[in-house]
């Protein structure tokens, strides 16, 4: 099976956020929002592995798609160095994205840091009237994909950590805001596990169901080698499933956070 | 494929039509990959390591990146034997590939009716895994003396009726003993490096990678140490050696085969490049076409020291 | 260098102004990298493998490259203790840094007459080397149980007149014990590990890559193992643990510290990067800087598990 | 110590060989013919090592020197796709050159494959009046620096193992003939462990001095390791001798070829 791509875009976003567009008849047809690809970084420093990274964004009628990518150790910073006209390993798309229901009107989606990314075609699919979205950063020049979320939402709320761009605070926090004001009938989380908990928690309180997008370190990517797995509920007892494979995105009261 | 090139092996009993094992705990029960390539190209397939009851296994993170290799601490969660023999046997069966049922327990007893029941299930052969260094009870402690492996092999081996394949673990002082002990208490081959018992710490955190604290290393980075081993237990014990441990290509299978292997599988390397199985047997026989070999049984063992 | 931040680390008696050594064989008696960088900066040099009397080693080829890592199988080529006594120490007097003497022998009575010979030597402390897997007498054979460990350790313990550290070997089914045995037998302090036992082939000639057939492998590819091994051993022990494989780098260094080593010694990466030494102790400045660490001791076992 | 200098000029030679001029005026300055620089080749699929090259040839006006080399593994291959312009990690110049009596009158060189290159910059350098130098090749797509040696020596002989190119057969023949013809006051040797082996015992019947350029796997470059020894001679005795500091180049006296 091939797995080698061409990046026809590689853009850098701000000090160590990178996009790549990557053309792939394939993956653009069928990915679905919430999935993943497993790239091939480099054989620098005896890295092996690939890492997994969100599809961000589809263009199925020009067969390309978006990933977004921090730098954070060894994989990434070689990734960083690819240019337009590299080839690129890629396997996927893989996991299971976000569920959409059409019946679904309102919907929040809560994204924090490299969280954000699968968010982004998630809106764009989504059928609902009516989309908030609120993306938490660290700071002001960590704000990155504004100008594309607010272009696929009907309301963008930022907020920074330090206050220095929009709302000062944690997503979750807005979150609650948002929600008294007015219920929705799906949430989506994709961040760091506290913030999934947290809001997990927040939603439950409100009688909302909601989705959460889960990381975890991979091995094969595809569901063979059990290594990525998360705790969920299994009836009254609980199991590791596989959040490569089952996931990422699973239903939020799937998950046991502990 | 060359026609002329005859890549049969046989295992203490179990017949392959190549020597690329995919190795267990990699593969899953084969279907992952079955969507990558044609499970009917290899030679045979490990399976997960299976238990008497279901288990769970390790919290995660189960895996770490390290120089050239990967820890792994999955802790052998698999669905249990009777789920195996269930749903996922059927499955493999529809290819034409050795099926290798990967066993553990935590006692003795536990050894003797994994071994009872695989027997009457239909796979080709099994291997007793003696060496995982991520669960807490049995495997390992049995695997590192002598006196343990030759303990459970010579139990298990009057319910045995398929060929037994004894996997031995690296993280031992003389691998030749163990090796010999499985021999003699009756073992049809051996199969060697499971993984070696290591650890990573990530100096921001100041904490361990793993969930487990320690994990196993595989992959290229133990390819010298499992090379070393292969050769050694190959030249100590009479029945026939399958070699693992940082196999990525055809040339890493020949080096494998040279050293006295008979076989070889292949783990780690799958994650990197899913084709990796698939690639090292075409590795293996472009390296016999342009070496003028015809059966690949010439090549075990032909290190010239 | 931050004058607030202090580096220095007492190993059961040697005292370093840093806990970055060189280790033993990569830097043979520090001429050469004294053309490279100041001297003046390390932590401590254990000298190249010092015998009775001069030793030619094992044939060429000596090195082979692995992934991540080299085998090597030097076999303890050196001048003999005398000449290191009479030629080397004075040009390393010249620097300040501990002299650590790292000793061999094939027979319990040659460690003897060694310890005894370099304890009236002007050396910082003795490294007795009971686990160099490139030679066939003594040393492995010895560091390979915990019964010839204490045997070994016990009998120079008499001689010793400086601090003694005992090397240890990782090619052991459990080097807690054999940590334990060299505690209980009177070393000041251990290090570890040692190369660990492999092989390289070559596919084309197939043919052993190493003269000897077999080398010891070191570099990357082994920290996790020796990562494991340390934070085992110094849970194990109470005297000081020195811990090195693979370290090339401040981070790697910080880690072996959190896992418990007080001190850090480092090979390979010199041959990859002749500036590694003094930039891993750079580096581990620059953690504690960063993460206002005062005392490098407050490093050592760190881990939060 | 910085070992980190700029290639001016990359350029490929034939399918697998590769001439790169450095910029350094310190290697320039120091290096003599038949020295070496250990040359980090890259971190890919855990590469570490460096690799040892020979000066091919020097310019010390300029600052810059040459080395070519040949794809033989992984190092060599990393190696072969630095272009002008990239920085390079080189420790150097290593080891012992030939040494070149001004007395001498008539000096032969004899190289095979990769051993030709240090011997372009010894002919340059040597102040004989009278300088031949036999080169061998595999094949006539092999041939590579004709000009280069033409230029520097009075008699240039290629030989090819195939006859496709120049005469067919092995250099110590044709080194046979050259001395049969006329004597020579020094030889100087360097390719396959064979081949001087071969050549030293030619020489000796002709009772006329010889140096070889040993070969051998290194470690640290610098005499510190002990890994890259070979057998010479010590009165009656014999030791392991470094090829990296007391080489590469030795008399041919003092090796023993076994
Ligand atoms: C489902 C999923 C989706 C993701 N989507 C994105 C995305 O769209 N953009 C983005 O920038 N990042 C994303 N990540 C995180 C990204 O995978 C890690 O940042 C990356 O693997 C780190 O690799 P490294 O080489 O930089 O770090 P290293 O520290 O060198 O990595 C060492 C090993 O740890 C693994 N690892 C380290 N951190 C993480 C982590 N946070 N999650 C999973 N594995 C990790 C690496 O994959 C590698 O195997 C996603 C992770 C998951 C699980
Ligand atoms: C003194 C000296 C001078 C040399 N000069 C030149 C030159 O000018 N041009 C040139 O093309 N080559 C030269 N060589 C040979 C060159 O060093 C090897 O071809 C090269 O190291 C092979 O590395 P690799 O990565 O291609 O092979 P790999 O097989 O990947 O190398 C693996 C390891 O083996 C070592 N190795 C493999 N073959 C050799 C060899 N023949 N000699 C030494 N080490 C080896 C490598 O250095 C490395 O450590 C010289 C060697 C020596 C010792
Ligand atoms: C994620 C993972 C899970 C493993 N699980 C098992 C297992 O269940 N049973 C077993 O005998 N070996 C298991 N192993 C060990 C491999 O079968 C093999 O012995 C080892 O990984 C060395 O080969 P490699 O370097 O090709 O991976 C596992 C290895 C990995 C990486
Ligand atoms: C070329 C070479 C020679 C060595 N010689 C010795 C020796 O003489 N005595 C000894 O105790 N250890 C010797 N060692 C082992 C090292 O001191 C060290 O234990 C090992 O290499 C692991 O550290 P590293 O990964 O930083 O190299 C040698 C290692 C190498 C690579
Ligand atoms: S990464 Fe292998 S099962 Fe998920
Ligand atoms: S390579 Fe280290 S001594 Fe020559």
């Amino acid at each position: 099976m091939d797995t080698v791509y061409k990046i026809s875009k590689a853009e850098q976003l701000n000090t160590d956020t990178f996009l790549f567009t990557i053309n792939s008849e394939k993956v653009s047809k069928k990915a679905r929002a919430g999935q993943i690809v497993h790239v091939k970084c480099g054989d620098e420093d005896g890295v092996l592995l690939r890492r997994p990274i969100s599809i961000c964004s589809v263009d199925r009628e020009n067969g390309t798609f978006d990933i977004v990518f921090q730098i954070r150790g060894k994989g990434t910073k070689i990734l960083s160095k690819y240019k337009a006209g590299d080839d690129i390993d890629i396997m996927g798309p893989l996991g299971q994205g976000f569920s959409l229901y059409p019946k679904h009107k309102k919907i929040i989606v809560v994204g924090g840091g490299i969280g954000i990314f699968p968010l982004l075609q998630l809106l764009k699919d989504h059928p609902a009237e009516n989309k908030k979205a609120i993306l938490g950063f660290r700071d002001k020049s960590c704000v990155i994909l504004e100008k594309e979320f607010k272009q696929a939402s009907d309301k963008l709320i930022i907020t920074t950590d330090d206050g220095s761009y929009g709302e000062k605070g944690f997503v979750t926090d807005i979150l609650k805001k948002e929600l008294d004001k007015e219920p929705a009938d799906m949430v989506f989380f994709c961040g760091p596990l506290i913030m999934m908990k947290l809001g997990v928690g927040i939603v439950k309180e409100y009688d909302i169901p909601c989705q959460v997008s889960m990381e975890q370190r991979m091995g094969c990517g595809i569901g063979a080698c059990l290594v990525c797995v998360c705790k969920t509920k299994k009836g009254d007892d609980w199991d590791y499933t596989q959040v490569c494979k089952k996931g990422p995105v699973f239903g939020g009261d799937d998950i046991i956070f502990d | 494929m060359n026609d002329s090139i005859n890549l049969k092996v046989n295992i203490g009993g179990l017949e392959l039509k190549n020597p690329v094992i995919a190795a267990s705990g990699s593969f899953g029960f084969g279907r992952e990959y079955s969507r990558y390539f044609d499970l009917n190209r290899l030679g045979g397939i490990a399976v997960k390591g299976l238990t008497p009851l279901p288990r769970k296994g390790n919290p995660p993170p189960r895996i770490a990146e390290t120089p050239s290799g990967i820890l792994n601490s999955v802790g052998l969660q698999n669905p249990g034997v009777h789920e195996f023999i269930e749903k996922e046997i059927p499955f493999l069966r529809g290819f034409d590939t050795a099926i290798i049922a990967n066993a553990s327990g935590n006692t003795v007893e536990e050894y003797e009716s994994m071994v009872e029941i695989l027997s009457d299930a239909d796979v080709d052969a099994i291997e007793l895994n003696l060496s995982c260094p991520n669960v807490k009870e049995g495997c390992l402690s049995f695997g590192s003396s002598a006196k343990g492996v030759n303990n459970v092999v010579s139990s298990v081996k009057k319910y045995a009726k398929k060929p037994l394949i004894v996997k031995l673990t690296p993280n031992v002082t003389d691998i030749t003993e163990i090796a010999k002990a499985a021999e003699d208490a009756g073992a049809d081959s051996v199969s060697l490096i499971n993984t070696i018992l290591g650890m990573a710490i990530d100096a921001k955190t100041r904490r361990p990678i793993l969930g487990n604290i320690t994990g196993g290393l595989s992959g290229p980075a133990v390819k010298p140490i499992a090379l070393r081993m292969v050769y050694q237990v190959s030249k100590a014990v009479k029945i026939p050696v399958i070699g693992m441990g940082g196999i990525s290509n055809g040339t890493d299978a020949i080096e494998f085969l040279l050293a006295g292997a008979s076989a070889v599988m292949i783990g780690t390397a799958g994650f990197v490049n899913p084709m990796a199985w698939v690639e090292t047997i075409e590795g293996i026989e472009a390296y016999m076409a342009l070496n003028h070999v015809n059966a690949v049984t010439e090549l075990i063992g032909g290190l010239i020291v």
